[in-house]
């Protein structure tokens, strides 16, 4: 199986983290990945994203035209790439920066305002954790644990507290996936 | 009398007008643009003595100023 | 040693140090920027040298200069600034220099565009440079592959003492993908390294040989004896052509219907074609030049299954090495050609649609 | 009411591709108002870098020509020498200039070559995403200077202007900050003189901008000034070099 | 006109200016170097431009910004300074800008020799510089057809928007031989002649319009529109194709035995020894593409005769040209290639020889 | 008897390709006596141009390069870096350094490059057969200035030293000649300076010669020298334009 | 027919043009006509020379391997190029220059001291002159007239007096070549 | 005592140690060497200062000076 996703937003909001962890932990998990950042001066200012593929098989291109899964922090993302998601596949996106949203039917939405709920949490940093959460709690792509690990042994002499606050964001965003 | 019209188009919200302006009549709309900015506009114009000191700073030749 | 989820650009970066690349010359450019910037951090801390300098013909003469010593150097940069390097990469392959020579190609021509493209494969291949000279070209189609040609990169640079060229592009540079390293030389490796160039290169002269005279150079005023001198080039690229053919077969067999042929991120996607056309019972084969120069000419006309009706070659170009398998098909079959160009890259779905169509015909 | 100041005609409605509050923007905006000013929009023509400002040729409403980089000053020379009935300028920033294009506008310079050349000193390569440039500071840390640049191992900062006053043709060569209301009505003398002797056809004027970046500085718009004005004017003095017109050589 | 003996180098700078070539920048190398202090005494004479530059990348960048203009300009060079243009060139061909090249090329790789050599044909006619682009590139084989081609090759840049190269090597620069001029255009043709450029190139905005904004300009930064860009470059190189096919027939007959193709030099020293086998009832036929690019693929085809059981390439070089040949022949007979190389011209006996023994097998 | 001058050991038995009475021969014999002197010998490495000098890569005895026209110092730099332990010059005409060699120089000085530049002026090309130089004097005649140098076209001659003078790091720069015995042994006391703190590790040392070039003059070899003496020597002011280790910035 | 002439000597002997007025006259006759010169450093200090050819047909090449006249003002040009003229051929020679001269028997050897003839004809610099008048004198390649209107076309307004030297020395050259 | 020599290997007759020496002790051959030059040679040694002028200037390196 080949899941293909595209995280898009504007310049701070991490996105290209959020694929940069999917693919890692997917890695870990034994799958092959790419993950294909746009880049240039195009990110200036403006928005950014990432193409991350997940798959069993080799991958064959990293470029993700029709993603399965669509991650937008902002309403320009969407304006853009959802447009392009396959059907039946999945938005994921941002009340609190898409103010229109999406008029797609042939797709799964799930939406939350992100952004809010990141300032609730204590650190407006951690939305593409954030964001993180609610692809696993949706589509069981990666394993939780498999992320805490990689975030644990990445931040947890460096810098614990935050930790906790990357670790619960997932959990938030995991339980907003299920839901 | 004078004022200053920012044009959103153009403003990126860099605050160099606000910090420029000694009368202190140039804040940030709450609104946003389309790329996203908060952009600049003029408030309590009646105060502006028409300087220009905003234009000169505006990085984005966003301001127009009228006497 | 566990996977790393690495950027290309990093990824080769890194397989360069560690297979004892301690010094490096370059400029920035985007889309391989990251690759300098690994530099900087990383070459501080294996004691190695790591100089921007103030442009790309500036980069390459030092790395005439540090080639001379029989360092493994290396520099790297994308097409524009590719093209700057040219006179250089002529007086290195002329002076018989080891090297290596990154591009992370980008559309052109001109100032074009930074996303990925194949438009540099004549540059590469045919001598971009003046005069008659080869570069050993590698052309990577992962990050892992990338990474594992930095290290072959420097063994074959070393072993023919000749400039190898690692053609990549703007998306193998920016995607991350997992990879796995070679084992890194010791600092005692590294150090020793160079003496298998003792005996032409620059070097102290350490028992005061009067005779000690060594000379790196690509000029010979008189033509009788550049004559010579650029017939054993011919002789050693000759020795290459013999050894250093690599090549991917990829489902080949006799009952291929179209035989392909693309190289590096373009081939990822034809095969992602195959792939999709295999479930639909058609059969097609593929072949990848791995090195694209020197090139599988007769490794493509042998792939040449019984019903074969067409080749056809894809590439993020307007069709360049498609020259080189018309030389390999010698009219057996014809050879079609189509591509992407401007740094768009084409997608398996555009690619199969052209497949089914040849399958048709 | 009447508009005492809005965009220069000589500026295209294209709005710029800087980042907010880059200074890139007063730079043309002074550049074009001179022009409009001299009225020269009609005969003049533009070459633009490869930096941030490679778009430029987007933004001023004259015929403009992109440079590969580093080249400006040649492009520049072909245009002036093929069309002497126009005026020519450059736009560059300090990679351009001052790195690949060292020799360009060395020669350029040297030549008296009838252009204005605009010259923008941000201390960084903006377009490439931070990388260090001839004229970065000591100890200034940057993607290729990580640990802050070493003047032992690489050596100081280019100065662009004492360079170009060792040559003698030059007619004009001035250094200005952009760093202050103040400075940038400074500043705006030094491209109206430079515009009006290039009208004159006076020889090569040269204006360096000490400016910014806020986005590969790493600071925000004002702050990168401060930062500038304590780091960068100390080493980069701004003032006149040379003036031929007022005896300053 | 009655006919003048006058070098190579010379008569082209002569031919450049009678053609309306009154900018003209360069940087001085053997064996090209009369042609720039031609055009440093002549220029301004006929109130033209001259500027030595400070390199050749400064030259070929004046040449993009009077090319810019509009205006008739030339640079010239030899191999090694023809390698730095190789940036400016593919700003030039992406920028669409008419202009004229002139490469007198010498023994390679690195600085090499100053003596005649064919080495930079790939580098010519398959984009030495970076990006998908082609230059019509001119290859003349006498002083006549040299000066012949400054004028076609500034009517060509005209008509096509498009850099021209004219490929010549020390021989013909430094040789004399009769040679007849065309009429010089008047200084009024020559102040005209710019404006059929007057809607994309720089001028003058004289009626004041608003709109005039004309932009020179290789770069895209969109992907799409650089991805149209350079299919229309294509569509235009398409065309080119189509219409500047120049090639000449040498003795082609149905008799033929074996078909030569050369070019340029070489292909002098070929037909001598035609001549001479002809005398011994030989029958033996040449190809000389006078473009090299376009090349008359085709016309090569069609060139083969019943008869023919050999097609035997000579060039000074290792063998780059052959590789056009090869396409054109698509397997139907074998093609062979000898040549000299490092600036050694060979001679006809020696090509005799090489024809002797191939009629024998 | 005993011999108190013959060719000293860093110069090869090949006779030099240079013209009678051409001054790069003294130039060469003064680095190789400076080489011998400081015990070099054996860990020193140059680099040739290209130029009339391109075959000092045979001239001297020891391990040299051949770089590419204007390229010497990034060769040098190359050199240096790879092999920190030897010690490394370039040789270099007034058309491959002050020319297409511009960037290359300036940016290794201002690296403060450890390596040691020779710079022979002669104001002219002279292996290409005469054509004008960066360095030919106003109205000089030249084959591509055939009606002398206009400097109202393009400029007048650049001063190298006091163009190098502008960067920080360089350690010595100093302008000698070589048109008299006297001078000669000026100019000796220059090369050894230069090397011996090239033999310290103490930075970038740079020596330029104001020579001649009787062949493209159209000068016998005496004559030639008065002539520069007359006309080089007012332009290029001999003297020293750093010397760190003396104080003199 | 075709006639393939090589003319050397040191770099101030006039060879260049003794090949170039050859050419020229030639040229004026209805020839075609090529002229090759060494070129480049190796011309610096040491010996020059140039490859003439006039032929009825298109010359193949301007390459002159084999040369059916040598003229040599040097011993150095004896030495190098005498070893190729083609049996049969004609040497042409300075014997005020060339000590050695030359061994070979089976080409017709012409000498004389031809730098000590231009001197007493009242100037070294027509020594490249002489050298054409025998030449002509030997092989009448080219007819005396051709070159003397030539020179006289060339030379009477700027020079009448070098001009009435240089056809007195052709001419001298023409009896030295004929005898 | 000193003298001098010149290898006419190296020497290429350019004068330049004729017009160096204070003692006029140095001219050209009759003889010429391989390349055609008449080649500087010393006379009248024993005037020889050993100054090294001659050494000095030559651009050919071809003088050897004893003492
Ligand atoms: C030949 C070549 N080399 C490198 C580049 C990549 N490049 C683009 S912009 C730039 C540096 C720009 O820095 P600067 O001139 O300081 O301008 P800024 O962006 O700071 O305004 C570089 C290295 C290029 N486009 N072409
Ligand atoms: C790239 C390149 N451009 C041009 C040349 C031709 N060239 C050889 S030497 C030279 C100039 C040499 O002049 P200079 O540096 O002053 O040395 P000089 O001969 O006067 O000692 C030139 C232009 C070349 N070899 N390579
Ligand atoms: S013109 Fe002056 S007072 Fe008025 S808004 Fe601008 S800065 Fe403030
Ligand atoms: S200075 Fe200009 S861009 Fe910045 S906030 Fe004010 S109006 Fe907007
Ligand atoms: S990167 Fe820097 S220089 Fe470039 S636009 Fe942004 S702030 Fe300005
Ligand atoms: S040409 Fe001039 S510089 Fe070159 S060797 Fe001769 S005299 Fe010296
Ligand atoms: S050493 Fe002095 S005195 Fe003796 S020959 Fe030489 S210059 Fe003359
Ligand atoms: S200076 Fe040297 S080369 Fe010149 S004549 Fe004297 S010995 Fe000979
Ligand atoms: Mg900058
Ligand atoms: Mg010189």
């Amino acid at each position: 199986m080949t899941t293909e996703m595209i995280c898009a937003g504007f310049g701070g909001q991490g996105v290209l983290t959020i694929g940069k962890f999917i693919a890692q932990a997917s890695m870990k998990e034994g799958k092959n990945v790419s993950w294909l950042p746009s880049y240039g001066p195009e990110m200036r200012g403006g928005t950014a994203n990432v193409s991350t593929v997940v798959s069993d098989e080799a991958i064959a291109s990293p470029i993700v035209s029709f993603p399965d899964i669509l991650v937008a922090l902002n309403q320009p993302s969407i304006d853009k790439f959802a447009p392009m998601i396959r059907p039946g596949g999945i938005l994921i996106y941002n009340t609190s920066m898409c103010p229109n949203g999406c008029k797609r039917e042939d797709i799964t939405q799930i939406s939350a305002p992100m952004s809010d709920i990141a300032n609730e949490i204590g650190n407006p940093m951690v939305l593409n954790m954030l964001a993180i959460g609610v692809i696993i709690g949706k589509t069981a792509l990666i394993k939780y644990e498999t992320i805490a690990d990689d975030l644990t042994s990445y931040m947890k002499a460096k810098n614990p507290e935050l930790l906790e606050l990357n670790l619960k964001a997932i959990k938030r965003g995991i339980e907003i996936g299920k839901s | 009398m004078s004022r200053i019209t920012v044009d959103p188009n153009y403003c990126k919200g860099c605050g160099l007008c606000i910090a420029a302006c000694p009368k202190k009549i140039i804040r940030f709309s709450e609104n946003i643009n389309a790329k996203g900015y908060h952009y600049a506009e003029g408030f309590e114009q009646e105060k502006c003595i028409a300087c220009k000191m905003c234009y000169v700073t505006c990085p984005d030749v966003a301001i127009t100023v009228e006497k | 040693m566990a996977k790393i989820l690495m950027k290309g650009n990093e990824a080769v970066a890194e397989a360069a140090i560690r297979s004892g690349c301690r010094l490096y010359f370059a400029y920035p450019i985007t889309p391989q920027s990251e690759l300098i910037e690994y530099m900087a951090r990383m070459m501080p801390k294996v004691d190695g040298t790591f100089i921007q300098a103030e442009s790309e013909i500036a980069a390459i003469n030092m790395v005439y200069g540090a080639a001379g010593c029989g360092k493994r150097v290396m520099t790297s940069s994308s097409s524009p600034g590719i093209s700057l390097k040219m006179e250089g990469i002529s007086y290195i392959a002329g002076a018989e220099l080891p090297c290596v020579i990154i591009n992370v190609q980008r559309g052109g021509p001109g100032l074009g565009d930074i996303q990925p493209a194949q438009g540099d494969y004549f540059q590469a291949t045919k001598g971009g440079g003046h005069g008659d000279y080869r570069l050993i070209v590698l052309a990577p189609s992962s990050v892992q592959e990338f990474a594992d040609m930095a290290a072959d990169a420097f063994d074959l640079a070393d072993k023919y003492r000749n400039p190898v060229m690692i053609l990549a592009d703007g998306m193998l540079g920016q995607m991350m993908e997992p990879v796995e390293f070679r084992p890194a030389k010791s600092d005692e490796e590294v150090a020793e390294m160079w003496k298998q160039h003792k005996s032409w290169c620059i070097n102290p002269n350490e028992d005061g040989d009067k005779k000690h005279h060594h000379e790196i150079n690509s000029l010979e005023i008189d033509p009788l004896v550049l004559e010579k001198h650029v017939n054993n080039l011919s002789k050693k690229y000759a020795e290459i052509k013999k050894n250093e053919i690599r090549y991917e077969k990829y489902e080949l067999s006799d009952d291929n219907e179209i035989l392909c042929v693309a190289w590096g991120t373009a081939s990822r996607v034809v095969k992602s074609a195959i792939n999709e056309l295999k479930k639909e019972g058609k059969s097609i084969g593929l072949v990848r030049p791995i090195n694209v120069w020197p090139f599988p000419y007769d490794e493509i006309a042998k792939a040449i299954g019984p019903k074969v009706k067409k080749i056809y070659v894809f590439e993020l170009n307007t069709g360049q090495m498609v020259d080189d398998v018309k030389i390999a098909a010698a009219g057996k079959v014809p050879v079609e050609f189509w591509g992407k160009v401007g740094g768009v890259v084409f997608t398996p779905a555009e690619i199969k649609e052209k497949l089914e169509a040849a399958l048709k015909e | 009411m009447e508009i005492i100041a809005t965009r220069p005609e000589s500026l295209t409605q294209t709005p710029f591709t800087y980042c907010p509050g880059c200074l890139h923007g007063v730079a043309h905006r002074l550049i074009a108002e001179a022009i409009d000013e001299h009225g020269l929009i009609n005969k003049m023509a533009g070459v633009a870098p490869v930096g941030c400002s490679v778009f430029a040729y987007k933004f001023f409403n004259m015929d403009m020509a992109e440079a590969a980089h580093g080249r400006a000053p040649a492009v520049a020379t072909g245009i002036k020498r093929a069309r002497p009935d126009m005026h020519v300028f450059t736009y560059q920033g300090d990679g351009d200039l001052a790195a690949i294009g060292t020799a360009e506008i060395v020669h350029a310079a040297n030549r008296g070559e009838h252009i204005s050349v605009f010259f923008v000193n941000n201390a960084i390569y903006g377009m490439t995403g931070g990388q260090m440039a001839p004229t970065t500071l000591p100890d200034m840390k940057t993607t290729t200077s990580p640990y802050g640049r070493n003047t032992d191992d690489i050596g100081f900062p280019i100065r662009v202007c004492e360079l170009l006053a060792t040559l003698i043709a030059p007619y004009y060569i001035e250094r200005v900050s952009l760093l202050s209301p103040a400075d940038i009505l400074k500043a705006k003398k030094a491209v109206n003189k430079a515009i009006q002797y290039n009208k004159e056809g006076r020889g090569f004027t040269f204006v360096e901008f000490i400016s910014t970046c806020p986005t590969n500085w790493g600071m925000d718009p004002i702050k990168s000034r401060d930062w500038a004005k304590e780091n960068m004017l100390p080493f980069f003095k701004t003032g006149c070099y040379r003036d031929k017109g007022k005896g300053v050589e």
